[in-house]
């Protein structure tokens, strides 16, 4: 058993433990803080699989963008978590019935075919790069229209999560600087001729 | 001028035109003398397609070919014989009327409608000069798009019936040929139709595709059982629609059969052209009987064409019999002939019966028989029209109605005694039915108020029935010009199937 | 030595898990979005290993795509979340059945 | 000397001028002018088949056979427009455009009070073309033509008071029954060019039956797997029946009463002298074909007696002026066609011309009865005219004498002829033809001198309502109109009709009395129709009779010792005691013999049976196949039977389709778990 195992079976069974606690847990922070956790295991494992951009890019991604954006919602929105959590103990022998089948199948599967594939050498290494520049030649090259237009993807979800949040309220008071810069004189001060004031008296 | 490809021109002329029309024609004068000054070029050009086409060396001219979709071999192939030439200039005659005829009845969406109508004609053509098969298809399938709106926008109360009904029953068809047309690609490696004329099919593959074709001209025909599509659309249609739709869309279905049936399946064809002549001699019967006891005037005229399409496809198929059953290719070239001249003859009658039709309906809102009865007492003009195009209808000599049905029975009679009797049945049932409704619609005395206060022709539906008339009286008084015109080509149909027989 | 059975194995028991978690919390939106999140973790994670042992960069190349879209993914389906949680006041899976016909 | 192709267009085209000319721009050119020009292109035509007749028989040119221009032209098949001019297309012109231009003249009299003025004379000037197209062609198809032309113009003119309820029924009746008789007609010529040499045109077609090599009359064929039948008898029978709607023969007549709802002028044109007809002279035409097959004769004398007997009786129980006329039209042609099918084609054409002339001498005679009667044609309302209107009484005795063949008129040569040729002839069925016949003769004089009795002689059986106020005058006074008179009362007393009515009638008187003595001789036994028509020399029942011939005096001196002779004089002795003496004993007749007069009223109940299984047949047998094939079979079941069948499945699969999302992720992962038991079962047995 080496050290890689060693390290590959606890980074396995945290992650697993964290992916079950996100999916049983009640309060829906501690089930996405559970679920940083299951990044940042996987993460791990990916390292240990020589893929050090994809595992960095995970928690960078994940970790970083997606799971904070999580947070803020889960807390952003305020939720009644006890309906919610109502039918869930009806659910659940069927949830892991079904899981265990799948499980069961699955693992069939892998034990027939993959148990046979001897590992090869790191191909990376093997070249003499590094695993960000064996992805990059391959990713510039092969497919760099796909990742143009992955990159394109992204800037639609970017500008389009604007929009669909976005809230026109009436009423709202709100300051507009680009009217306010451009006010004039005549909008603010008005000068109206009258006739000057006579004292008592005084016949005109 | 012999450089210009001149079967796009008028193919796409009507196409982009409907465009334009889209575009431009924001009020509807605009739109209508567009969409007539576009139609009236497009007939324009196809004149030089009658003059120029060689009717002595027949088979395919004016050929165009270009790369399509190279990876499936599919080529814009376009190329006319006499056959698609007579159908071209029916279609392109037609369309001008179709366009005068609505100037008046179509008062919403006129932009929208004309451009439909120009994009049909335009369709239409791309159906009859197409030389690839998938091209055909797209024109085939694609046709029936603008028809559907027309039907489904400017139609009766039970329009969205009678479209659904349309488009599936046609759709279905054609799914089948899509099927065989598929199975000749993968036979060959290429779509064009001269390639699949010599794919050397065995007799079992050549059955598969007989009906496949079949299934899909036949509901285009349409023949009986697979006819009811075509009265519910007849009388939901608006006018424009219902004399395109007799007129030429019918067409397309006996010109596949001539297209596609017999160079490609000709062992099946005549293997089976038993079937489809005895399909077509139901129609006669069957379908006349059931004209007779139509109240609606347009469901009549849709009964009667199909009963008169039937004698397309008696035509085409007795063709094949002739061939194998009696070594007698005059005979065939007879009853293709009649097949082909009836097919242009109630191009001209059917439009004739449905405009006239459409120019009682424009006045009184009412297509039941009923409702009229002594038309005659204020529309002398109108009248006399509409019993020329009755008695064309009904087949009298001098009018193009006569010249294919007897040729197709003098050809029937060459086969079998009993074919070409019940064939002539129609010479009985048919005046039955159209000379009731004349009685009925145009004499007698006046019953309804409405029908005192009618007014005769106004000169746009003169022009239009006076052209419908000048051809059916021409194409009666002298068809040679036509059967000339086709003589050639159907030579060369004829003599394959003599080679496939060998 | 890590074998190719073990990442796979891992990569099964985690997507399991979330299918699994689809089943038990499958009112709550945010869980159910949780869950896909880790369904897509362990089907990269068999890209990564298959990538790994037949040394081909195109799996890590998938991954890389996977997790740009999965961030856009998560992104719209959060903004809807919101959206729909402004109009509604619920995340109630069963309780959005607007477009039922 | 030969005929000029441009004379005979001229002859063809000239009526169609007029007809055109008047039709399209009657409101233009007026009355005057309508009538100016179509009576100016019949005598036109008129006068060149003159010109034409004379040349062939004295000017001894040859017969024409021409094509003006082809059809259409299809492989060895090929059809043509053409003239085939012969002394019988000769005769046939003239009695066509003779009686054409007196019944033109005659419409001017007759049609004057008429709105549809110009549409009539364009209709007859049509109808004058399309009998020439008919008479002069030189092939099948253009015989054709003629033949569904001039049932068209009939079809127009029997309706052309399209107000009239009964006249539109009797339009389309009477283009029905035509039609049916068409549909044989078409079947014989399309026999004629799959069995006679391929051709359509007479010339071909004849020279083929006729060539001994061809064996004709013995070629068979098996219609019915079994039953070999001669060619020559199916394309003969077809043909006649083409002939049998067309010349009204039992039991297509149904329609010829009927038409008597046109206006009279065509009546007499249409009617009696020439359309009618047309069927006579087809067969005649096609007599090489017929003389082929004995059987297709035999069926034509045994069709003509029927007819030649049968319609005449009903005749005699008419009250319907025009209606007697029209049966005895009826009658007259069972003679022909008895004569037909006895192979005296001759006889039968010469009685054909001497027809034509009595005949719509009598139609427009009682077209004058009708006008000085404004329009009543009921006999019981009408009596003792002959003071009114004297010219009419002597030329309708003219020609009911003539009709009725006495002596030395036109219609004793050409009916005593006929009756000789049956009884020389042995074919089957002769025997019954010619005892028809002379009942027949008896039955004709009957009818005849009875309707003439009834309308000129005895009492006056009208009243003049001298007192009417309105004033029905002539100028108001329409043809549709008098309903509102009652039955027998005239406005103004009856008088005689104008000149152009009366000018063709004495016009016809003439060739009614003598035609017949003239041109027995050449006809019938000479050598007119040599190379025309064709008689097989066992069937030359004329040839026969010719050698007992000499000249038409000797033929009225043999004809006072024959039976027909007494027979129509018994006609006229009983015609005169009942209708003149004492008519009380025709009502006597009519209440002893009940039975006979319905049956004779009733017209033997052909109208009716015809009407019953026919018509309400055919809607009844429409109505079921649409209600039943196309509503509930196709459309019901098949069509929207299979959108009810997915619109079913639909809303059964629907219920799936629940818009939970859990349910489709249940669906999804139920399916991967699916799809990876199958993965896991297909790689081991794979790897087994």
């Amino acid at each position: 058993m080496t050290f890689e195992l060693v390290c590959f079976y606890v980074f396995a069974a945290v992650a697993a433990a964290a992916a079950l606690a996100v999916i049983s847990v009640r309060n829906p922070v501690v089930a996405a803080l559970s679920l940083v956790l299951t990044f940042f295991s996987m993460a791990c494992v990916w390292l240990l699989a020589d893929a050090e951009f994809l595992a960095v890019a995970l928690v960078l991604v994940y970790v970083g963008a997606v799971m904070v954006l999580f947070l803020f919602v889960v807390m952003m929105l305020d939720i009644e978590l006890v309906p919610l959590r109502e039918t869930a103990s009806r659910f659940l022998p069927i949830g892991v019935a079904v899981a265990a089948v799948m499980l069961v199948e699955m693992l069939m599967l892998i034990g027939v075919r993959s148990l046979k594939v001897e590992p090869i050498a790191d191909p990376a290494a093997t070249a003499g790069l590094s695993n960000i520049e064996w992805l990059a030649r391959s990713l510039f090259t092969d497919y760099l229209l796909p990742f143009e237009v992955a990159a394109l993807i992204l800037t639609v979800g970017l500008i389009a999560a604007v929009p669909l949040t976005l809230r026109h309220r009436v009423g709202v008071k709100k300051q507009n600087p680009s009217r306010q810069v451009q006010v004039r004189r005549e909008d603010r001060l008005r000068i109206i001729k009258m006739a000057a004031e006579t004292k008592q008296g005084e016949s005109p | 001028m012999a450089d210009w490809p001149l079967l796009s021109v008028l193919i796409w002329l009507p196409l982009l035109g409907a465009l334009a029309v889209l575009a431009l024609g924001r009020n509807p004068g605009t739109a209508r003398w567009l969409t007539l000054g576009i139609a009236i070029a497009t007939f324009v050009a196809s004149i030089p397609l009658y003059t120029g086409y060689d009717a002595a060396a027949g088979g395919m001219q004016f050929i165009e070919s270009h790369a399509w979709i190279d990876a499936l071999k599919v080529y814009y192939g376009l190329g006319v014989d006499g056959i698609a030439v007579a159908l071209i200039v029916l279609t392109t005659f037609t369309s001008v009327l179709v366009i005068i005829g609505s100037w008046g009845s179509i008062d919403e969406r006129v932009s929208q409608y004309m451009a439909a109508m120009l994009a049909l004609e335009g369709m239409l053509i791309g159906v009859f000069a197409a030389t690839d098969a998938l091209l055909f298809y797209v024109f085939f399938e694609a046709m029936l798009i603008p028809m559907f709106i027309i039907i489904g926008i400017w139609g009766g109360p039970r329009r969205v019936y009678a479209t659904l009904k349309f488009f599936i029953y046609t759709f279905l068809g054609s799914i089948f040929m899509l099927v065989g047309l598929i199975y000749l690609h993968m036979k060959t490696g290429e779509f064009s139709l001269a390639a699949f004329a010599s794919a050397g099919l065995n007799s079992t593959e050549q059955a598969w595709l007989f009906f496949a074709f079949l299934i899909a001209f036949a509901i285009k025909v349409p023949m009986w059982p697979v006819h009811t599509w075509l009265p519910d659309a007849h009388v939901e249609a608006p006018t424009g629609g219902s004399v395109i739709l007799a007129a030429i869309m019918l067409k397309v279905g006996g010109y596949g059969f001539i297209r596609f049936s017999l160079p490609i399946t000709p062992d099946a064809s005549q293997e089976y052209a038993w079937v489809v002549i005895a399909m077509s001699l139901v129609a006669v019967v069957y379908i006349g009987y059931v004209a007779l006891v139509q109240d609606d005037m347009k469901k009549l005229i849709a009964y009667s064409s199909i009963a008169h399409m039937a004698f397309v496809t008696l035509g085409i198929f007795i063709a094949l019999a002739l061939v194998r059953d009696h070594q007698n290719p005059d005979a065939a070239r007879l009853g293709l002939q009649g097949a082909m001249v009836q097919m242009i003859s109630h191009g001209f009658v059917s439009g004739a019966m449905f405009s006239c039709i459409g120019v009682l309906y424009d006045r009184l809102h009412t297509r039941m028989i009923r409702d009229y009865g002594g038309v005659a007492n204020v529309m002398p003009w109108y009248a006399a029209f509409f019993v020329l195009f009755a008695m064309a209808n009904c087949g009298l000599p001098g009018t193009s109605g006569f010249v294919g049905e007897f040729m197709v029975i003098l050809a029937a009679f060459q086969d079998n005694f009993w074919i070409a009797a019940v064939a002539g049945f129609t010479l009985i049932i048919g005046a039955a039915y159209t000379l009731w409704l004349v009685k009925r619609v145009i004499f007698g005395e006046i019953t309804n108020p409405k029908v005192a206060e009618l007014t005769d022709l106004n000169a746009r539906e003169w022009i239009v029935l006076g052209a419908f008339a000048a051809a059916v009286l021409l194409v009666g008084i002298y068809p040679k010009p036509l059967t000339d015109l086709m003589e050639t080509s159907v030579q060369q149909i004829v003599g394959r199937l003599l080679l496939a027989k060998v | 030595m890590i074998t190719l059975a073990h990442v796979l194995t891992l990569g099964a028991v985690l997507f399991c898990i979330a299918v699994a978690g689809i089943f038990i919390n499958r009112k709550n939106v945010i869980v159910l979005l949780m869950c896909i999140e880790l369904m897509l973790l362990a089907v990269n994670t068999n890209f990564v290993a298959f990538s790994r042992f037949l040394g081909d960069p195109a799996g890590q190349v998938f991954v890389f795509f996977i997790l740009t879209v999965a961030a856009a993914e998560a992104a719209i389906g959060l903004a809807i979340l919101v959206v729909l949680f402004r109009n509604r006041a619920t995340i109630d899976v069963t309780d959005i059945d607007r477009l039922k016909g | 000397m030969t005929i000029s192709k441009t004379l005979l267009l001229v002859i063809v085209l000239a009526p169609l001028f007029g007809a055109v000319l008047a039709g399209l721009f009657g409101r233009q050119i007026g009355r005057v002018g309508a009538h100016t020009v179509t009576i100016g292109g019949v005598a036109l035509s008129c006068a060149l088949s003159f010109v034409v007749l004379y040349q062939l028989v004295w000017g001894g040119a040859a017969t024409f056979n021409e094509n003006v221009y082809t059809w259409f032209e299809i492989g060895r098949y090929s059809a043509h427009v053409g003239f085939l001019i012969d002394k019988l297309t000769a005769m046939m012109m003239v009695v066509v455009t003779f009686v054409s231009l007196l019944v033109h003249l005659y419409t001017i009299g007759y049609m004057h009070e008429d709105d549809g003025y110009q549409r009539f004379f364009s209709y007859i000037s049509l109808f004058t073309f399309s009998m020439l197209m008919l008479v002069m062609g030189n092939n099948f198809l253009q015989l054709f033509f003629g033949w569904e032309a001039v049932g068209l113009v009939s079809y127009l003119l029997i309706g052309f008071w399209f107000k009239r309820p009964t006249a539109i029924f009797a339009n389309m009746k009477a283009f029905l029954v035509n039609r049916v008789g068409d549909f044989g007609f078409l079947l014989g010529i399309a026999g004629v060019l799959l069995w006679f040499g391929g051709s359509l045109d007479y010339a071909t077609v004849f020279a083929y039956a006729q060539d001994p090599s061809n064996e004709m009359g013995a070629r068979t064929v098996e219609l019915i797997a079994g039953h070999p039948w001669h060619v020559a008898t199916i394309v003969g029978i077809c043909l006649f029946i083409g002939a049998m709607g067309k010349s009204a023969q039992v039991p297509l007549h149904i329609w010829l009463p009927d038409s008597m709802e046109g206006p009279t002028p065509i009546s007499a044109l249409i009617h009696a002298a020439t359309m009618v007809t047309a069927g006579i002279f087809m067969v005649a035409r096609m007599s090489p074909i017929f003389e082929l097959s004995d059987t297709a004769l035999s069926f034509i004398l045994i069709i003509g007696a029927t007819g030649a007997l049968f319609t005449g009786l009903i005749g005699v129980v008419q009250n319907d002026i025009k209606r007697v006329v029209a049966y005895s039209t009826l009658s007259q042609l069972g003679y022909m066609t008895v004569a037909l099918g006895a192979s005296a084609y001759a006889a039968g054409v010469f009685h054909l011309m001497t027809h034509a002339f009595f005949k719509a001498l009598l139609f427009l005679g009682a077209g004058s009865v009708i006008i000085a009667m404004h329009h009543e044609q009921d006999m019981r309302h009408m009596g003792g005219l002959r003071k009114y209107m004297p010219i009419t009484w002597i030329t309708m005795w003219i020609g009911s004498l003539a009709l009725a063949g006495a002596p030395g008129f036109a219609g004793f040569f050409s009916k005593d002829a006929i009756i000789e040729a049956v009884g020389e002839s042995h074919r089957f069925g002769s025997g019954y033809a010619y005892a028809c016949v002379l009942i027949g003769v008896f039955v004709t004089a009957l009818y005849t001198f009875r309707s003439l009795y009834m309308t000129f002689h005895g009492k006056e059986r009208f009243v003049v309502d001298a007192h009417d106020a309105h004033g029905h005058g002539h100028d108001d006074a329409h043809h549709d109109d008098h309903g509102h008179h009652e039955p027998g009362h005239l406005a103004h007393a009856p008088h005689e009709s104008p000149w152009v009515v009366t000018v063709p009638l004495m016009l016809l008187a003439i060739p009614s009395i003598v035609i017949g003595f003239l041109t027995i001789g050449p006809m019938l036994f000479g050598s007119y129709f040599d190379g025309v028509i064709f008689v097989r020399e066992a069937n030359d029942v004329l040839g026969e009779l010719g050698r007992n011939f000499h000249g038409a005096g000797g033929m009225i001196l043999h004809g006072l010792q024959t039976a027909p002779f007494w027979l129509a004089l018994a006609g006229f002795a009983v015609a005169t005691y009942i209708w003149l003496f004492n008519p009380s004993i025709a009502a006597w007749f009519a209440k002893t013999f009940r039975p006979l007069q319905t049956l004779l009223m009733n017209k033997y109940y052909a109208d009716d049976v015809s009407q019953a299984v026919f018509s309400k047949g055919g809607i009844a047998l429409g109505r079921g196949l649409w209600k039943a094939g196309d509503v509930a079979v196709i459309d019901g079941a098949i069509v929207n039977g299979s959108a009810g069948l997915v619109a079913r499945l639909a809303g059964a699969v629907r219920r799936l389709q629940s818009g939970y999302l859990y349910h489709y992720a249940f669906a999804m992962i139920l399916g991967l778990i699916l799809l990876l038991g199958g993965l896991w079962w297909g790689v081991t047995r794979m790897a087994a």
